[in-house]
């Protein structure tokens, strides 16, 4: 009988293979993870998560300062001579799957992955963004990128916001800036706001959130635990971090790096719905037994465990590859925000379906799940975009 | 039940039967002007007048005439501005409560409950789902205990439409554990006033709350309350859930009536969210609520040809999945947008609001379409071994005393 | 709680849903199914079907002489007047229902719906036209539209066939064709091929098939129990039964009558592979129970029989539109063929998994369904592609 | 019986061990030289010389190393251009009945039988499925009776690949109908050319036959050919089934290596075939083709790093259903030539030929990978209870004798 394999072209081929990066976790990272993982049940149970999202604060600083400062989340992509842990996107992938699983109200996406991301590449030259590098990783500040949080990678939209002239006493390398960004992710707890604005060059600026001219309205998220903001600059003060195509590059690289790290994300919330609703089927009884004796129930939670199985692949791939700066990282970015948006998907509509009625009430972390599974599906790119970008990596022509 | 249902036939030939309505109609307007009279008292003569439904039996409300005329009469009324008696607003009371009053209550009851439950004076819920008992509905907890001519019941009831404006509920309760489930049940009727019933709002995913949750703690029910026999619960239920049922397929659809009505005029008026692969789904998904749209109607035609077919035990799952997956399209049409969702504010709406919200609420609140009324799990059972034909599941819990079943 | 319809847009919506055609079956039409089906489980049962597809002869003649002489099947759509029953799309969907249930390998589509629905639009002015209808309807001869089968409605294909100039000798009246057309339908026993060709005007032609300058080749076809044919003409003496815009009009109508016809013969086949599928798990024991006791079976016949109801609604609803001349007709037949393809695959495919090992046999009637239900769903096209014609005819642009 | 694999330790440094290896093969080639010899001769005297499969123990064809070092060896012998023992020609005698053999046999069925099996002087075949025992292999009917130091065997085995051309099969028979059925039953060695062995090819739906039916007819089995103790027959072929499982992780894909580049190259090669709806498919294929491409990989990873995880128990149910519906898209793609097959004549290949056939083919041979060496139900199934521990099916067949089971 057949088995999953006939095919095996040769010694090139395994050649090939044997260049895969190492998509296991390591030892230093399943540290990492019990470390996150400890401060989080402690911190970031689902009943104070769904409590967060009712606050007049709906990110949690204090639970920030602790996964930034004592556990070091923060700054795990700075470089060690910036202070930071010199680590990659392997252990940020790391810390993005626990996040994701506790569905933490943190900032870590937008500031340790997407900012921090951002502005990696203007280290050499920029010293704004070498000691707002720095800021970041040991967690004293954090940082948004000001892109609408639906971006996907590929297609970065055209800045919505201009350089305008600014007063007669402003310092030199003061820019001001004028417009407006819709959807900001992580903005809302920011210190400091990463802006792709328009000019003679476009470029990148750093825009403090604390001052005259820039307003952040907050708004009402379909995912309530990572509030989006819109964002209004008025003659903002900024000053710029890259210039002319450096500008559009690094923000393309921290979408790609942002897209990377959500698919973990992805994973980490896919496998705590899976867990929750295993737990819950197991206890649950109805007609004298649990209703995860039902065969169809069996088959649709193994279903989805495979599922988890692929993507936990397609998200270690990606981190993998960013990690190692692999020349396939595009294409493994895009096979894991893919394959794990759909994923969470199919596991926060399952977790709600086989919880039955409890699982629609709003005592309950289903609808936490799935209202970040789908706005995360779309976040960044959705599952189709991020397959029609493989069409040109890849080669598969459309008609 | 459904046989049990009056007014299957009619004295008069229809033609006939529709003109001495009219002509009845226009008598009682001439005794009693809509516009000069309390409403109140209006709709209470209209029902001793037997102009109410006139499928009830005389003296209840009705004549005893084939359901079909009820459309004159209402008909008729309206024409006349009369005041309506809200069916809207008390849907359970007239759909479910009435016809099982009807079949199983002593004259008593029905000459007690049923005028003010018509006219709408008084509001009816329905207590039967519990934490406990979900699909497995009768496995519930809920304790009647005897105690001379009252009973005292104790339990939580849950997913209860209007409990906090309701009157009166209809209540399946367990009043022998010593007994196999399904025969240790009592129906009554309780009164949502009386002490010891406390309703909360059951707040759900959307935010808003549809449904309550019921505390009964030692509330006395008069035996005088209970409808049918004591242990005759399960099959009175049973007969108010199919009258659940036969209501459910009463409407009809025009083609994009429904939600894949907005998703199609969103991608009408929106040509920049436009993609290739968008454009698949929408194709796929419209197809299939135009075919399911069509799998209704022909459903219909037969039950006006006499050729009742099982057809319909599919019709619920195939709503459930589109609106599902419809909603979902629509919020990955709208990317940035979708993110957005409109209000999380705590409301008791009247019932979900598919088409006045926006399309964040519009998926979140599909979820619970495959759970509502039936799981599509239960549904599929139903189908596997009621149309199918194949083996029922394993059961263990049939025969043993309620109170020695694992939960 | 919600039941399926909240939705009713007043009295407008439902005055035009009170003009959708009738989708039940009529009497007539069930007792008409009834003759058919009497017929076919006397001479058709699966062995035979399967015997045939290794015969000389794929075709069943006999059993075609019975079903168009006696029952009546030829001439359904056939004008009174021409000796034919004059009966319509509703009746023929019927007699196409039960052919897919027995895979009767009869020239029941070829001949009684494509060939004669491309000769109906002629009858009022081609002598011709009217001989051969009422040839077909009696039985005596049979024809075949020489189109791909592979032909969706909206887009049929440039001719392949050209008029060539014929000896000095040929009768008035009489072209003469060259070219070849592949992958004919009900090509095998045709007496003769109405074949489209190029030239000045374009036409329709028809061509006797037992004559010199013909050649038929068999071909081996996916669907064993309806053999596909490659024709090639060389100078093949034809007469012209219509010319210019007419003929196009006449394939296209005829294309899409088939297409609606097939559905229904999908219909057929699937309701007969969930059937033999139900007897089987209701008495294949496994574990000591029947396997259509395990729920994950249950519910995936479940899914199958609902899926059926669907199909046979849109079904039904094309051959009433069909059988009207309703102006819905393209959209009716586009949603037909989409859905009742889809529901047949389905159906086949899981009739094999269900059997297990036996209905991957030869000697077992599963592959014999699947390979109707697999050619059937890319004959008259595919459901992608009358999908696609949906985007034009209800107004859903693609980008 | 993966605890009783020989080999696990060896008494040198792998390094060592390796050179000391290729000094033995060395030695053997100036011994025997390859040109010269008989290939079976030559065969013979390597499994003698403990070089056949040098993880077996001494006196068995090897020397109890660690498996590790059989590339060594391999390799040395292949550089000589030695005679090979085609491993391929006798898969299932290699990789199952071998180290069940060596884990149950005898002393004396070890010497009698691991040599010929080795050299390819025998070939095995395996007797366990039958029409009446599929998924449910513990079920099956063949009976084994004992008559004396034989036993008299009769039943019908089916899915039986390299019957028609093997010498020995693998047996599970029933020997005690009284027992429960997993206790009932034995485990044999049967001749396949002894009187009343009928094979009879098994044709599939493809139209060509990889496998046979096997009817036994009063067959007569030693008692010396019984591998096992009476009664523990259902232990042993866990084992056997084990082995099977293990053998299917071993290989690998590079990137577009499987059915996916088929497709993907139809695709490149032919525009005028694409549409947009075929093109989001084959996106969406390509990508979970990929993907599983990279679990597998990680797989292999977790295992090489000591980590072993569930994860291989999804991997064939994902290539089932993605072999599945890529060559379902392929024939859709090619359209007309879709409708084409290339040939329905009856073969008896050694093996699926995914690649060698055309698009129609592909298709109908993929339906089995869902059915073949476990379906994907009972795999399911495996993992909804064996990783996730969910509760078991209500099983009623495990204590009752084996004739009182429906069947």
């Amino acid at each position: 009988m057949e088995g999953p394999a006939e095919v095996s072209e040769g010694a090139a081929a395994r050649e090939r293979d044997a260049r895969l990066p190492d998509m296991t976790y390591r030892e230093e990272e399943v540290q990492l993870r019990a470390a996150v993982r400890s401060v989080l049940d402690d911190r970031a149970d689902w009943r104070s998560v769904l409590a967060r999202t009712e606050a007049a604060q709906t990110y949690d600083t204090g639970l920030w300062q602790v996964l930034a400062g004592q556990v070091g989340c923060a700054g795990l992509l700075v470089p060690q001579e910036l202070g930071g842990a010199g680590a990659s996107f392997r252990e940020a992938a790391v810390v993005a799957e626990e996040a994701g699983r506790a569905l933490a109200p943190v900032p870590y996406l937008g500031s340790a992955v997407l900012a921090t991301a951002a502005l990696l590449p203007a280290a050499g030259q920029a010293p704004q963004a070498r000691e707002l590098l720095a800021e970041l990783g040991a967690g004293t500040a954090t940082a948004a990128l000001a892109v609408p949080f639906a971006t996907a990678p590929g297609a970065p939209p055209e800045p919505t916001v201009r350089i305008v002239p600014g007063p007669a006493g402003d310092p030199a390398g003061t820019y001001r800036l004028s417009g407006s960004v819709t959807g900001v992710a992580d903005a809302l707890p920011a210190d400091v706001l990463l802006v792709p604005g328009d000019g003679v060059p476009a470029g990148l600026f750093a825009v403090r959130a604390a001052q005259a001219g820039v307003t952040m309205t907050p708004v009402t998220s379909l995912d309530m635990t990572r509030q989006l903001a819109d964002l209004t600059l008025e003659a903002a003060p900024a000053s710029r971090i890259a210039a002319g195509p450096a500008a559009g590059a690094a923000v393309t690289a921290a979408l790609r790096a942002g897209a990377g790290m959500l698919a973990a994300e992805q994973l980490g919330l896919a496998e705590r719905a899976l867990e929750i609703t295993l737990a819950y089927v197991k206890q649950r009884h109805q007609f004298a037994r649990p209703v995860g004796s039902f065969q169809a129930i069996k088959h649709r939670l193994a279903d989805l465990w495979v599922a988890i199985t692929q993507a936990r692949a397609a998200s270690r791939y990606a981190a993998a590859c960013l990690a190692g700066q692999d020349p396939d990282t595009p294409v493994a970015v895009a096979l894991a925000k893919a394959t794990c948006s759909e994923v969470a998907l199919l596991a926060g509509q399952e977790m709600v379906q086989l919880h039955g009625g409890i699982g629609f009430t709003w005592e309950h972390p289903a609808h936490l799940y799935l209202k970040r599974a789908k706005a995360t599906s779309i976040a960044l790119g959705t599952p189709e975009r991020h397959r029609a970008a493989l069409a040109d990596l890849v080669g598969l022509p459309a008609p | 039940m459904l046989n049990a249902e009056p007014g299957a036939g009619g004295a008069l030939p229809e033609p006939d039967a529709a003109a001495e309505l009219r002509r009845q109609v226009a008598a009682f307007l001439a005794a009693h002007d809509p516009a000069a009279t309390d409403p109140a008292e209006f709709l209470r003569a209209r029902f001793d007048a037997g102009l109410a439904w006139v499928h009830y039996p005389p003296g209840l409300g009705g004549q005893s005439l084939p359901r079909t005329l009820q459309k004159v009469v209402d008909a008729a009324f309206a024409a006349a501005g009369a005041p309506a008696h809200r069916a809207d607003r008390n849907a359970i009371g007239l759909g479910m409560a009435a016809p099982t009053i009807l079949a199983y209550g002593t004259d008593e009851q029905k000459r007690r409950w049923l005028r003010p439950l018509w006219t709408g004076e008084e509001i009816w819920c329905q207590l039967f789902s519990e934490p406990g008992a979900g699909s497995d509905l009768a496995s519930l907890s809920t304790r009647a205990v005897r105690d001379g001519d009252r009973w005292i019941v104790s339990g939580q009831k849950v997913w209860t439409s209007s409990a906090h404006v309701a009157d009166r509920g209809i209540l399946l309760a367990r009043t022998d554990p010593e007994q196999p489930k399904h025969q240790g049940l009592t129906y009554f009727s309780v009164n949502m006033k009386a002490p010891g019933v406390e309703v909360r709002p059951l707040r759900q995913a959307t935010g808003e709350a549809e449904f309550n949750e019921v505390f009964l703690t030692d509330v006395e029910v008069p035996d005088a309350d209970r409808i049918g026999e004591v242990g005759q619960g399960w099959q009175v239920a049973t007969a108010t859930l199919m009258n659940e049922r036969v209501a459910l397929g009463a409407f009809t659809f025009p083609r994009e009536g429904g939600m894949i009505g907005v998703a199609a005029r969103r991608w009408r008026e929106s040509p920049q969210l436009r993609t290739p692969g968008l454009h698949e789904r929408l194709l796929r998904l419209w197809a299939q609520a135009e075919v399911s749209r069509l799998a209704g109607e022909r459903l219909r035609q037969q039950l006006a040809a006499g050729q009742p077919g099982p057809e319909g035990s599919g019709a619920k799952i195939v709503f459930a999945r589109l609106n599902q997956e419809i909603s979902d399209f629509e919020v990955e049409l709208l990317g940035a947008e979708g993110l957005r969702y409109g209000d999380w504010a705590m409301r008791r709406p009247e019932g979900a609001d598919f088409y006045g919200r926006d399309a964040g609420y519009r998926y979140l609140r599909s979820r619970a379409n495959s759970i509502e009324g039936g799981t599509t799990e239960i549904l599929k059972n139903i189908v596997a071994e009621r149309v199918l034909g194949l083996p029922p599941e394993i059961r263990l819990d049939k025969d043993k005393p309620w109170k020695d079943l694992p939960r």
